[in-house]
């Protein structure tokens, strides 16, 4: 019962500063890399992603926000009458986004 | 401590449909801001599998970049950025409520805390607009 | 049928200031006491919770006990018991701040002190407040804090319907319980009736629905007498129509009452001279029976206004500006907003005279002692006497603290010296009262008056005889009306015959309270040949110490009530003729 | 003054007498200054003496009267007929409560919670009474003062899904009085409560849906309690990571 050995803060704690991350910084790529760039706006620039402090950003840029996701989807479900699978909901979705982190620090890395 | 209850036996116990969200605008919006973050993360996917392809030769690049101009990716990408803006907004405002800036011991208004945050988010934006225009003439 | 019997060592009747304050005090005597709460609502939705104004106390360097007791005794019209009031102002102080401690959300100086303001009939600055929520924040720290000791236990929404009295000592009561519509029989070695006043016996009070005078009706049939309850405070500041009260800290913290030229009349009554800024006791600072009479006069020489729900006068409050009504006002803010659909800040409000407060009740000594062995009252439904002829405002809330303590702490202690309760006679009684009950309400047949047609002429009758202007004639008429009434109230038809949450059955209980209480007002009116503070008579218009400067004492007998008289107990303070 | 005439449909339920709610209709006159309450209590002198409901101030302070209105939990006694005329107005228990009967819903699980939080004050060392008040300065009071308002109507709680999905959930206005306490200057049981509202059921389940705030008629907006609570929370948990050896 003591709201210290609980894993919670941990989640909400990386679901918070998800929902900063995407908040400031999510709409102004999906306008770069999923809107402008594909219809000629701008120069496709993607060489940049390659500088060691671009992709330290955008590890936080991309794994953050999937705690986010992972905190928001599974409360979502388990409102929509999902209530009493939500403990394994929360372990898939916490764990994808766990898994997700790994790849994209993967990725990154090896670029 | 309490001795007296109601009798559980007569008491009606009305239900709560799955559909509760459908029925009050309000909880409709709440759950469009809560799946707003199913967009976000689906982009950020996108995205990563995009960078993925930077290491996996020129072709597959290509062709991940032509994928992206089709009109049904597009059409994505748009729909993404609507509830991205819709996430960055209520989050703006939530963040007014959860943690408010404190002016010689008053509490600022929620809606200027928000319109400051709404601001500081444009800067931001344009700072990373710049630099991704700036960077690669610099490398 | 047998009832099953629950057992206690003290029973308190009512949750509310009065009643939790008596319960954490015998809670607090000893962890081995089963302390029973018994409410007929949930203890937050009690009627402290509508206080406003503020609890008075001495708290300031500028102010001393003395000066306390003696406006205190002066507002009472010399009717108060002297020694009672001084032990009340003597502990007064303790009282709120042990509520402090609790956590009261008091009003307080840029010192951090707790705030005081000015109060009608007060000499100086002494009433603590929390904003204008006073009795809501006192209610709700004194709920809270009861919630910690796990030895008071709750009956949550069970109506009380009689103490059973056994060998001259109150052993026990009988309740509904209204989850399940059964009749509950708890016994114990002290009972503490704090059940509250009973403004609803009038047509237009700022009491809340529950106050019904139960627990004065209850003592009353279990032989104890009640004192003084010819005493009804009228508050001059309520709202036309609702009776929703406009605390009288509107007025001490610069409010002016104006007539229809915009005239702030009070000064022609002696009040004056008018102040922009208050002056304590002067002005609308005054005491409250006398601004409603002055009111009345008003009325009579055409200078009030005209509405739908009767005359009125204006309280204006534009003067004080918004940052002020803000901070120190914003329930009556909020309330005339709500209720009246206009902005005191920009409009003055409309208010007249309300029944407001009943001085009069079961009668206690210092202790919270009545008569009856083993039973005790405190609060609105107790009459000490602290207030006497005339309630000073401010003064009520603290009552229910310091009283309520006493008659908690003595009553904890007499339980203790009793042993374990033996409760097998309480069961022939209980038996008695079930079937009471049964033949009288829930299993009656029949029958064809509407509760709420007798409740209303009950009402009406009683603005008629016992208002704020009585006299022999008016007064016989209520009387007899009363007696008409109880006579019908016997046929009343019950629609609801369901065990679960039957509140007609509620109704019911409480009109049969009323009318008992009515009748001791009236006839308690009547017989007092004078006038003292809120009891005002035509025919006899000034006050007569030679021959009533004494309390009444109504017993109940078939036939009516029976009065006696006790005398006032004067210490310091001999009576003198009561200017502002 | 002029009378109208509105319908009121009523939701009636009579414990083992039905299974399930249903709606009565009553047309009700009414002056221009009546709230739903005063029909409610016009039908019950007037009509139908078997409508249970509950009500005491009729100011919208004592907190027993909230009911649904036209689908929106409200204090029945603060809101006004004229304002629905001359559509109907639906008239039912709170929504998410177990129903007892009629409009009387069942909050015992709330006062079960209410305790469950500690809402009192708790302190390492108390100030005998002699020594009188704790000082408190008008920001201290301000910090906590407006959370203090809630009058236990439950209206928050018929706002809540989360409520409504899981009534073990701590809720809103319990949460806010607990919170109340920990921001109290007199106050030293922030580590306490936090069994409670640090729990699964207690803050962790709320998802900010807001509505809880939108509804209070006393503007305590327990959803920025509950959040708050979140922070902090987080916070010391944050702190005790990086010094497990701190007290705190
Ligand atoms: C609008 C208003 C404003 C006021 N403002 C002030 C102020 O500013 N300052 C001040 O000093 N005084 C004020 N007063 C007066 C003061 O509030 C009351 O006198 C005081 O609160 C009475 O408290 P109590 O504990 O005696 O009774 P209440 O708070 O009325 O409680 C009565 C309790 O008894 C229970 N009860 C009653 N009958 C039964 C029964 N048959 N069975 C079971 N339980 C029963 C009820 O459920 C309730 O819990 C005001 C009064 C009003 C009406
Ligand atoms: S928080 Fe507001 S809505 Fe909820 S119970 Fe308290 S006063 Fe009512
Ligand atoms: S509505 Fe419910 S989900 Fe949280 S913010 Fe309020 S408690
Ligand atoms: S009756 Fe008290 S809040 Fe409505």
């Amino acid at each position: 019962m003591n709201g210290r050995k609980t894993l919670e803060p941990l989640w909400w704690g990386l679901f918070s500063a998800g929902g900063v991350v995407a908040a400031f910084l999510v709409p102004i790529h999906i306008v770069i890399t999923g809107i402008a760039v594909p219809l000629g706006w701008l120069p496709d620039a993607q060489e940049i992603y390659r500088h060691w402090p671009v992709r330290l950003y955008l590890f936080i840029l991309i794994a953050l926000p999937l705690y986010h996701w992972a905190h928001r989807f599974q409360f979502a479900l388990s409102d929509m009458g999902m209530r009493g699978i939500h403990k394994p909901l929360a372990v898939l979705c916490y764990g994808a986004a766990l898994l997700g982190t790994v790849i994209a620090g993967w990725i990154l890395l090896r670029l | 401590m309490m001795a007296t209850r109601p009798d559980p036996a007569g008491l009606y116990h009305p239900a709560m449909p799955a559909t509760w969200w459908l029925r009050k605008r309000s909880y409709f919006l709440f759950m469009l801001r809560e799946l707003s973050s199913v967009f976000i993360a689906g982009f950020l996917v996108v995205l990563l599998l995009q960078i993925a392809q930077i290491s996996s030769g020129e072709d597959a690049r290509a062709a991940f970049s032509a994928m992206l101009r089709s009109p049904g990716w597009i059409l994505f990408h748009g729909v993404a950025l609507a509830f991205a803006v819709y996430h960055s907004v209520t989050w703006f405002y939530t963040t007014s409520i959860v943690m408010p800036l404190r002016v010689r011991g008053r509490e600022l208004p929620r809606w200027l805390f928000t319109a400051l945050n709404i601001g500081a988010w444009a800067g931001v934006s344009l700072v990373i607009l710049i630099l991704y225009l700036a960077l690669p003439a610099s490398a | 049928m047998s009832h099953e019997i629950s057992e206690h060592d003290v029973i308190v009747i009512g949750a509310g200031g009065a009643g939790l304050r008596a319960a954490i005090a015998a809670a607090e005597l000893s962890p081995k006491l089963s302390i029973a709460v018994v409410s007929k609502v949930y203890p937050m939705r009690s009627h402290t919770v509508s206080a406003e104004g503020g609890a008075a106390a001495v708290t300031r360097e500028y102010d001393n006990l003395d000066a306390h007791a003696r406006d205190t005794i002066f507002g009472a019209d010399f009717l108060a018991d002297q020694d009672a009031v001084e032990a009340f102002v003597a502990e007064a102080p303790h009282e709120l701040i042990q509520l402090e401690h609790w956590g009261c959300p008091w009003s307080r100086d840029a010192d951090g002190r707790i705030s005081v303001r000015s109060f009608g009939g007060m000499s100086v600055k002494r009433t603590l407040f929390a904003a204008d929520k006073t009795g809501f924040h006192m209610l709700h720290a004194l709920f809270q804090t009861s919630l910690k000791y796990d030895h008071i236990v709750r009956y949550d929404e069970c109506f009380v319907t009689s103490l059973l009295v056994e060998d001259g000592r109150a052993r026990g009561i009988t309740n509904v319980n209204l989850y399940t519509g059964e009749v509950m029989v708890l016994a114990a070695n002290a009972i503490v009736l704090c059940t509250g006043g009973g403004g609803r016996v009038f047509p237009f009070t700022t009491n809340a629905a529950i106050k019904t005078g139960d627990g004065m009706a209850l003592a009353y049939r279990a032989g104890v007498p009640l004192k003084d309850m010819e005493f009804v405070q009228y508050h001059p500041t309520g709202l036309p129509g609702t009776g929703i009260l406009i605390t009288e800290a509107s007025r001490s913290e610069g409010g002016w009452l104006k007539n229809k030229d915009g005239h702030r009349y009070l000064q022609d009554y002696g009040l004056g001279p008018p102040t922009d800024t208050p002056t304590q006791r002067k002005m609308e600072l005054g005491p409250r029976d006398i601004l409603s009479r002055c009111h009345m006069q008003e009325y009579q020489k055409g200078h009030t206004f005209e509405g739908p729900h009767g005359h009125y006068v204006h309280l204006d409050l534009r003067h004080l500006g918004q940052e002020l009504i803000d901070r120190k006002l914003p329930f009556v803010r909020e309330l005339v907003r709500n209720y009246v659909g206009i902005d005191p800040v920009y409009e003055p409000i409309p208010v007249r005279p309300v029944v407001h407060y009943m001085m009069g009740g079961v009668h206690t000594d210092m202790d919270g002692k009545t008569p009856l062995e083993g039973l005790y009252a405190a609060g609105e439904t107790a009459c000490v006497s602290i207030n006497g002829a005339n309630r000073l405002g401010s003064n009520s809330l603290t009552e229910c603290l310091v009283f309520g303590a006493r008659a908690g702490r003595n009553a904890a202690e007499y339980a203790s010296g009793m042993g374990t309760p033996t409760s097998n006679p309480l069961a022939a009684l209980a038996r008695d009262e079930q079937h009471r009950l049964d033949s009288q309400f829930f299993k009656k047949e029949g029958g064809s008056e509407r509760i709420a047609a007798i409740r209303t002429e009950m009402q009406h009758a009683m603005e008629e005889g016992a208002g704020i202007y009585r006299d022999a004639s008016s007064m016989g008429a209520t009387c007899e009306k009363l007696r008409e009434l109880r006579e019908r109230f016997s046929r009343i038809r019950l629609e609801d015959s369901s065990e679960v949450f039957n509140t007609e059955r509620i109704s019911a209980l409480e009109l049969d309270f009323m009318l008992d209480v009515a009748d001791t007002i009236a006839n308690g009116a009547l017989l007092r040949k004078e006038s003292r503070g809120s009891h005002t008579r035509t025919d006899f218009p000034s006050r007569d110490d030679e021959n009533f400067l004494k309390h009444t004492l109504a017993y109940r007998t078939d036939e009516g009530p029976r009065l006696d008289y006790a005398p006032v107990k004067i210490t310091r303070w001999q009576p003198e003729e009561r200017k502002y | 003054m002029s009378e109208r005439t509105i319908t009121l449909d009523v939701t009636r339920y009579r414990p083992h007498q039905e299974a399930v709610p249903t709606v009565q209709s009553y047309a009700i006159p009414f002056p221009d200054d009546w709230v739903v309450l005063d029909a409610l209590n016009h039908i019950k002198d007037q009509v139908d003496g078997s409508l249970s409901y509950r009500w005491s101030c009729r100011m919208g302070v004592c907190g027993s009267c909230g009911m649904m209105v036209n689908g929106e939990p409200k204090l029945s006694c603060a809101v006004f007929l004229r304002d629905y005329f001359p559509r109907a107005i639906r008239v039912e228990p709170l929504s998410n409560f177990p129903v007892i009967r009629d409009l009387v819903i069942d909050m015992s699980g709330f006062l079960d919670k209410l305790k469950s939080v500690k809402p009192w004050i708790i302190r390492e060392q108390e100030k005998p009474l002699s020594e009188g008040e704790y000082l408190q300065s008008p920001r201290e009071l301000d910090a906590y003062q407006h959370f203090s308002q809630c009058i236990n109507c439950m209206l928050c709680y018929a706002a809540c899904p989360v409520f409504g999905l899981d009534s073990g959930f701590v809720g809103p206005a319990a949460i806010a009085l607990g919170y109340r306490y920990n921001l109290d200057s007199r106050d030293h049981g922030t580590a306490e409560r936090r069994e409670v509202l640090g729990d699964h059921e207690g803050i962790w389940q709320c998802t900010f849906v807001g509505e809880c705030s939108v509804v209070c008629p006393k503007h305590v907006d327990p959803a920025a309690a509950i959040q708050r609570v979140k922070v902090d929370t987080a916070k010391d948990w944050i702190l005790s990571l990086v010094m497990p050896w701190g007290q705190r």
